[in-house]
């Protein structure tokens, strides 16, 4: 059967807890869909998303990625939300050899899934020590750290494995280490032994909501030093939280608005237009995530015309040629190593300042 | 004018016909006892004029009112108690608690009502406070007699009063009943006692397989010989 | 057909799956006792499944057995429910209702807890690259495991009600005093009622691990005991088909609604809603309905065997 | 009656008068409240005995102690010469002790059927595998013979499909009964199996408890109010008041007792 | 440990614990009449807070159907800030309540009047969560949604004081929510124990139909019963809002678990019962020393599981009576 529309699935989470990420990712690759196909879409032809929700768990993915696969007949997915669940759905791809780009995945072990599996997220590793190092920076008597992590989630608690190592590679001393939920909201007792341990440094691995209120609660209570933010704090969705006691958190981030590249100055022009404000990492990791697809079939379709593939053929061409391919995104330029590993220069720190209680923005640190 | 006019009712459980076409009338300031063997549908009856079941048939009337689509705690404030089969005190209240639920549509206080339950049945004035699930079944049964009462109703339904209780109490029940029509309260008593129940009563009704066999005058149906011989054990 | 068995055949795999977790609540039921314990015990299953097939201390074990160490990690699964639900269930089957629900909902949060901290658990990432079953290629496959013990442990419960053990739940379930003075022993019934739940909770568990392709403590959580005990209860709690007809509805009215997009959840909710509102047997309760039960007949007489007078 | 061939209860000897069960200075506490105060009396092997007394008196409750239902604050029973007090209520129904309740107790959402098939639990060995595979066919038609058989015995033969619940409260009783015999009882104890029936019906009753008695070789242990019914049925009568044994001797004896006649009968 | 630490923690425990109790009471309060599971609270609570957040700032963000909708718009005379925290914080409890009754109309009533199995309700009550939850994510988004910062006017954000040289401190939200559970356990405690109607509600709780046979109208109080719980139920919503933010259409409902093992704690239907074990389990979760902060749910939930094994009805529930 040939390939008459290009369809590109996006298998993200829409519902449950997790759609809170899930929502900037979707945002991410529709406008993606509409600013690509603006600009002639796969030479000329537009190409088409589809969505399938994976919920927050397991089971949902895996249906997402088979309904994608087989009904929505799509060339690649990007997706799914979560790297636990992308444990789940990515062998399903792997098997029936579709592409996959992980938008958000950033835990150990994603792209060893198989051969067709990717991703566009630098891993925790690559990205958090940046965050310390800035801190160091700004503040060159930090001695005594305290770490604080969300222990029910994947990511927070690889991440912090990255943090704890940086702290100690950078010679400081771990004073204390904290533990939570991402469903916590109190986190007085946590507060309190950061607080008697007399840290000048906190770092928290953990997810926008407990992360924000952790960062709340630690100003409210009386801490004052320097604070770093996880990728899951990465997201202007803290701002409600902590509101103007988000001022100073550091996050180093795997994206940046301020990343100079011409690929995003456009992206972040039209973002802004079209939302009224900065575009945060997981909408511009979806984006890039579907900009990596359609750069590639591009390239496909410029060597042989895609509707003269089969669609099993394409997936398979596809596969190779993402991982072929270099790409100017607006995470800057990216390339794959032979696993599907990201290869990405430039990292980011940043500082969030707020304009009100509700407004702010991350603040990039040279 | 009869203070409560059943006609023609008809109350299924699912697919069991209980009461089949039932009439009765019972007058105001009368004594009316129902008979009849277990199964006949007693029970049944009494629970369709309370309102906890719903007539697929028929009306009832209470004081010249259609009653038969009230909700049963309507019915209570309209004037009707009852003392019902199995009890059916709140267990997890104290004995004082039931009574004075029992009273809860009336205003004002129930103190004197209160004593005077505690002075007809000592037992539960020693009890007050013992919660009426762990009460003996006899101990119940006059609870749950007296809560009937405390409403002060115009109507008293009364499921089987004497069972379960010593014959001591089982006489003081009836006097009570003498003494509660004397004050002009209107009673409807469904017994397996039969005799007493009829001696108490001024009419009776008899009820088979859910029909009305027979009924009449109290006292010349305690000698009718088709009563004495399924009811009396004569 | 193909490309049927491609797209739904996890969902049609998954609702068996359900309809099998449905049960393994369901024989708990049988002796009234509210039981929410059963993802623990298959949360508990899906690990051991998963650390025999991927931990480095077992690949000898693994590479004498083949593909038996498959089955081996059923048995495990199910020894280690089974063993889980007894050090559980005869300390709380002395609870009642909703209380005994939460004792065995905080036993579900315990073991999440204790998987999130453990190494061997992978915690909170997990563990992944699952081998799968038998080398299977498509998800659709695990329909060959999960229909023959659907149906097995269909059987089982059906046999088991017609038997004199059945009985003796079912009055527990009714009235446990009036059963006990019956002379039926409530604790012993009621702890044999739980680990067999249990045991069909881990073996479930075990089979699942490599068809989710990776387990992790979320596959246990307080979310799947009300996600089970709701299916029970919308299919009916008082017949075997109940818990499998509910399960394998509850799994698959959110897939099948995909088409509503935004507004999927909503009406999966007004689903549940309705269905409890206007089948409150559960739905095969209201088929049951439809049919009249037929008077049970009276044997025939005749001359009674000595095997029968024996007793 | 049907079923005459397959005796309901094997054992056809007809008992000496030995004495079957003793109680020994049984006593119960709720809080202050002494419900059974240091109780002792001596069954005899197919007597019928009587229990009666005010309301409150402790009647139940003593029920409840020689059960297993509710363990004793101090005392002792025995049957046989074995102590009960300290067992299971399931072990008491082994051990050959059964009874009805005063608040009907039915499985109320099974059928009839269901309820006398149930209580032959301790008769039957049938275990989980042997039920599940099927192998125990015989005892299962055994069970389901009994079990139409005594509900014919107390006249519901026709009717075992029904729910329980669903019987007026006068059949429920009848039923209770049925079930009660149904464990093969050598002791059974009838609390106030009388109430909700009418004066004819009280007077089948007493037939039929001397019935079962005779047929089943029983010895049966009643608590009733209805005076003339325990008069007529009992062999001999006890009398509780406020938790204490006031009076025991044949009825005629006992309605002469002016303690009784205060306690409980009251004056004419 | 430190006696400054011990008060610490003590008070650490207070303020957890008086977050679980604020949600329970509406939650014990529907199980004590009803004796069903309401796991609609977590959603009715969560829309008190969705509801004060629209009238106090009146806007949503960008992402639901309702982006750009104003409640107050610019010109309009209501434009501003016309509604003050406090009046909004009420009306918003009272729509949470209207909510309770509109949910206990369409999905709690039909069933008894079909007399179905209590526990049904809890499915049904599911169903209603999920609808919900979704339609709120639907309208306004799964973003976090917060108060102004000058909700409580201003209060600084935290008191301390010093004890033995070290410094205790405690954030100012807690104590108003902790103040606030003890006044309506106190209001809800009078109500259900000392009034008429408190016994009438106790009556219709053991059995309806008896209640209805004393002249008591069951649906009447099932409807104020539901009022009264999901006016406090909203109001806990928006106070723990402001403590924590409206952390998206999940935020009452991941209090539900928790919620559930406080209630059963404190004994199923025990209106104090629902506040000791809400301060029971914050405490024990306080006290869990830091190293062991891992397992701070399992030690609750292993004191849950302790306590039942001893005390089978809870703490302050009352034993079910077997008098047979
Ligand atoms: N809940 C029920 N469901 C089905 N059938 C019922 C129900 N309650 C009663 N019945 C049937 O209705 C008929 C009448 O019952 P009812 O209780 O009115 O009898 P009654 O005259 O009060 O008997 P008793 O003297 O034994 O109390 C009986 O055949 C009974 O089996
Ligand atoms: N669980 C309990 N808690 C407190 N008091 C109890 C409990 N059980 C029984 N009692 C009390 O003990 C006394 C004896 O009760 P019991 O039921 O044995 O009386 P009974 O002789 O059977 O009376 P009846 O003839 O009324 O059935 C009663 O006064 C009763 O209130
Ligand atoms: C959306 C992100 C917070 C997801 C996370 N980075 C993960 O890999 O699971
Ligand atoms: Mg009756
Ligand atoms: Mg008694």
């Amino acid at each position: 059967q040939k390939v008459d529309t290009v369809v590109i699935g996006v298998a993200v989470a829409q519902t449950s807890n997790t759609a809170l990420l899930g929502q900037e990712q979707v945002i991410g690759a529709k406008f993606a869909e509409k600013f690509l196909n603006g600009r002639g879409g796969i030479n000329g032809t537009p190409f088409k998303l589809a969505f399938q929700d994976t919920g927050g768990d397991e089971a949902g993915a895996i249906n997402a990625f088979q309904n994608l696969i087989t009904k929505d007949r799509v060339v690649g997915i990007v997706g799914p939300t979560l790297s636990q669940q992308a444990f789940a759905s990515d062998p399903i791809a792997e098997r029936a050899k579709v592409p996959v780009l992980g938008p958000s995945n950033t835990a150990k072990g994603i792209p060893q899934i198989g051969d067709f599996i990717s991703r566009v997220s630098a891993p925790v590793a690559v990205v958090a020590p940046n965050a310390v190092k800035q801190a160091l920076k700004l503040d060159p008597k930090i001695k005594e750290v305290a770490v604080l992590y969300a222990q029910n989630d994947a990511f927070s608690t690889s991440e912090t494995g990255t943090f704890q190592q940086t702290v100690k590679d950078q010679g400081l001393t771990l004073s204390t280490v904290q533990k939570f939920q991402t469903t916590d909201t109190d986190f007085t007792t946590q507060v309190t032994a950061v607080l008697n341990a007399k840290v000048d440094l906190v770092i928290i691995s953990g997810l926008a909501a407990d992360g924000g209120n952790l960062v709340k609660q630690l100003r409210q209570l009386g801490y004052k030093g320097l604070i770093i933010g996880g990728n899951g704090l990465n997201t202007s969705n803290m701002f409600p939280v902590c509101q103007k006691l988000c001022d100073g958190v550091i996050i180093a981030q795997a994206y940046s608005p301020a990343q100079g590249s011409a690929a995003n100055q456009v992206f972040v022009k039209e973002y802004r237009a079209q939302y009224k404000k900065d575009p945060p990492q997981f909408a511009a990791q979806a984006y890039a995530g579907v900009q990596v697809m359609v750069e590639a079939l591009k390239a496909l379709d410029r060597k042989k015309k895609l509707n003269t593939y089969d669609l099993d053929d394409l997936r398979v061409a596809l596969n190779k040629q993402i991982l072929a391919g270099k790409y100017n995104t607006p995470l800057g330029t990216i390339a794959f190593d032979k696993e599907g590993e990201v290869i990405q220069k430039e990292f980011y720190v940043a500082q969030i300042k707020m304009k009100d209680a509700k407004n702010g923005s991350f603040v990039y640190l040279k | 004018m009869a203070l409560l006019e059943i006609e023609n009712l008809s109350v299924n459980y699912g697919a069991i016909q209980a009461v089949r076409g039932l009439s009765l009338t019972v007058e105001e300031g009368e004594v009316v006892t129902l008979i009849g063997a277990n199964g006949a549908g007693k029970t049944t009856t009494l629970r369709a004029v309370s309102r906890l079941l719903r007539p697929v048939a028929g009306t009832i009337r209470f004081a010249g009112r259609d009653i038969t689509r009230v909700p049963a705690d309507e019915a209570v404030r309209l004037g009707i108690a009852q003392s019902p089969e199995g009890r059916q005190v709140l267990a997890r209240q104290s004995v004082q608690d039931n009574l004075e639920l029992g009273a809860y549509t009336r205003r004002g206080s129930v103190r004197a009502d209160l004593y005077e339950m505690y002075e007809r049945f000592p037992r539960l004035g020693e009890r007050r406070d013992q919660l009426a699930g762990t009460l003996s079944g006899g101990e119940q049964q006059m609870l749950a007699i007296a809560r009937a009462m405390m409403s002060r109703p115009k109507l008293l339904l009364l499921d089987e009063p004497s069972l379960g209780l010593a014959p001591i109490i089982v006489r003081e029940i009836f006097g009570i009943i003498r003494e509660l029509n004397a004050q002009g309260v209107t009673i409807l008593l469904v017994e397996q006692n039969a005799r007493l129940a009829m001696n108490a009563s001024h009419r009776t009704y008899v009820l088979e397989a859910g029909q009305l066999t027979f009924s009449g005058n109290s006292a010349e149906l305690v000698n009718d010989e088709r009563v004495l011989h399924a009811y009396l054990g004569g | 057909m193909n490309d049927f068995l491609q797209t739904y055949g996890f969902l049609i795999a998954t609702m068996m799956q359900a309809g099998l977790l449905g049960l393994s609540l369901y024989f708990p039921l049988q002796a009234g006792q509210l039981s929410l314990a059963s993802p623990g015990f298959y949360s508990v299953g899906g690990y051991a499944a998963a650390i025999l097939l991927t931990n480095p201390a077992f690949a000898g074990l693994r590479d004498t057995l083949g593909n038996g160490v498959f089955p081996l990690t059923w048995l495990a699964g199910a020894v280690l429910g089974g063993l889980l639900g007894v050090i559980v269930g005869v300390p709380a089957l002395r609870l009642r209702g909703i209380y005994l629900a939460l004792a065995t909902i905080a036993f579900v949060e315990i073991l999440r807890v204790v998987a999130l901290n453990l190494t061997v658990t992978g915690g909170a990432v997990g563990i992944f690259g699952i081998p799968q079953a038998f080398g299977f290629q498509d998800r659709w496959q695990y329909i060959f495991l999960f229909l023959p013990l659907l149906l097995l442990t269909m059987l089982f419960a059906r046999q088991l009600e017609r038997s004199r053990v059945g009985r003796a739940l079912r009055a527990i379930r009714e009235d446990e005093l009036a059963a006990d003075a019956m002379g039926v022993p409530p604790t012993q019934y009621k702890v044999l009622a739980f680990v067999i739940g249990a045991v069909l909770a881990g073996l479930v568990g075990a089979m699942s691990a490599p068809f989710l392709n990776t387990w992790n403590a979320k596959q246990g959580t307080f979310d799947a005991s009300i996600t089970i005990l709701a299916a029970v209860l919308i299919g009916g709690s008082r017949n075997v088909w109940g818990p499998v007809v509910g399960g394998a509805l509850l799994a698959a009215v959110p897939e099948v609604l995909r088409f509503l997009t935004d507004w999927r959840l909503v009406i999966n909710g007004l689903v549940l809603v309705v269905a409890s509102l206007y089948l409150p047997q559960g739905i095969v309760g209201a088929l049951e309905r439809l049919g009249r039960p037929r008077p049970p007949q009276r044997p025939a007489p005749g001359p009674v065997s000595a095997a029968e007078v024996k007793s | 009656m049907t079923g005459e061939h397959v005796p309901v209860s094997p054992i056809p000897v007809r008992a000496g008068r030995s004495v079957v069960l003793e109680a020994r200075n049984m006593t119960r506490r709720f809080g202050g409240l002494v419900a059974v105060n240091d109780v002792s009396f001596d069954v005899h092997e197919g007597e019928i005995f009587g229990l009666i007394g005010p309301n409150g008196a402790g009647k139940t409750t003593l029920f409840n102690l020689m059960t297993g239902l509710t363990p004793p604050s101090s005392g002792t029973l025995t049957y046989r010469g074995q102590t009960v007090t300290g067992l299971q209520p399931n072990r008491v129904a082994a051990l050959g002790m059964s009874r009805t309740f005063q608040n009907i107790r039915l499985f109320r959402g099974l059928s009839a059927l269901e309820n006398v098939k149930i209580a032959q639990h301790t008769r039957t060995r049938a275990g989980l595998w042997q039920g599940v595979l099927g192998a125990a066919r015989a005892e299962e038609a055994q069970v389901e013979r009994r079990a139409w058989e005594l509900l014919d015995l107390v006249g519901m033969g026709d009717r075992a499909g029904e729910l329980a619940g669903n019987f007026s409260y006068g059949d429920q009783r009848r039923l209770e009964i049925a079930r009660a015999l149904a464990t093969e009882p050598r002791v059974l104890l009838l609390d106030e199996p009388a109430a909700g029936m009418n004066t004819a019906e009280k007077g089948g009753l007493t037939a039929f408890i001397r019935e079962v008695r005779d047929r089943f070789d029983l010895t049966v242990l009643v608590i009733e109010h209805h005076v003339p019914l325990v008069m007529n049925l009992c062999d001999r009568v006890a009398v509780l008041n406020f938790g204490q044994l006031i009076a025991v001797g044949n009825p005629a004896e006992v309605q002469r007792d002016p303690k009784v006649i205060e306690a409980y009968l009251g004056g004419e | 440990m430190e006696f400054s630490q011990f008060i610490q923690s003590l008070l650490n425990g207070l303020a957890i614990g008086s977050v679980y109790a604020i949600f329970a009471l509406g939650y014990t309060l529907v199980f004590s009449i009803l004796g069903i599971i309401n796991f609609a609270h977590g959603a009715v609570f969560t829309l008190g807070a969705y509801f004060t957040y629209t009238l106090v700032v009146g806007e949503f963000s960008n992402n639901g159907l309702l982006k750009g909708v104003a409640l107050f718009p610019n010109g309009s005379p209501l434009s501003g800030h016309p509604v003050t925290f406090a009046l909004a914080t009420l009306l918003g409890a009272a729509g949470a309540g209207l909510i309770a009754v509109l949910i206990e109309r369409l999905a709690f009533r039909p069933m008894r009047s079909r007399g179905a199995d209590p526990l049904l309700a809890l499915v049904s009550s599911l169903g209603v969560a999920l609808v919900i939850v979704n339609l709120i994510q639907l309208l306004v988004g799964a973003e976090i949604y917060n108060f102004p910062s000058d909700a409580y006017g201003e209060t600084p954000a935290a008191l301390s004081f010093t004890l033995g040289g070290k410094i205790v401190i405690i954030r100012t939200v807690q104590v108003i929510i902790f103040a606030v559970s003890l006044v309506m356990l106190a209001a809800l405690g009078y109500v259900i124990g000392r009034t008429k109607i408190g016994k009438a509600l106790r009556a219709v709780a053991e059995n309806p139909t008896t209640a209805s046979l004393l002249g008591i109208s069951v649906d009447r109080f099932i409807v104020i019963t539901f009022f009264l719980s999901g006016f406090v139920g909203g109001l806990a919503g928006t106070l723990v809002g402001t403590a924590f933010g409206v952390a998206g259409p999940y935020f009452g409902v991941t209090y539900g678990l928790k919620g559930l093992a406080v209630i059963v704690l404190g004994g199923l239907g025990s209106i104090p019962g629902a506040v000791a074990g809400g301060l029971v389990i914050g405490l024990a979760e306080a006290f869990v020393p830091a190293q062991y902060s891992a397992y701070k749910d399992a030690v609750a939930f292993a004191l849950l599981f302790a306590i039942l094994l001893v005390r089978p009805q809870g703490l302050l529930g009352r034993a079910a009576i077997q008098k047979v």
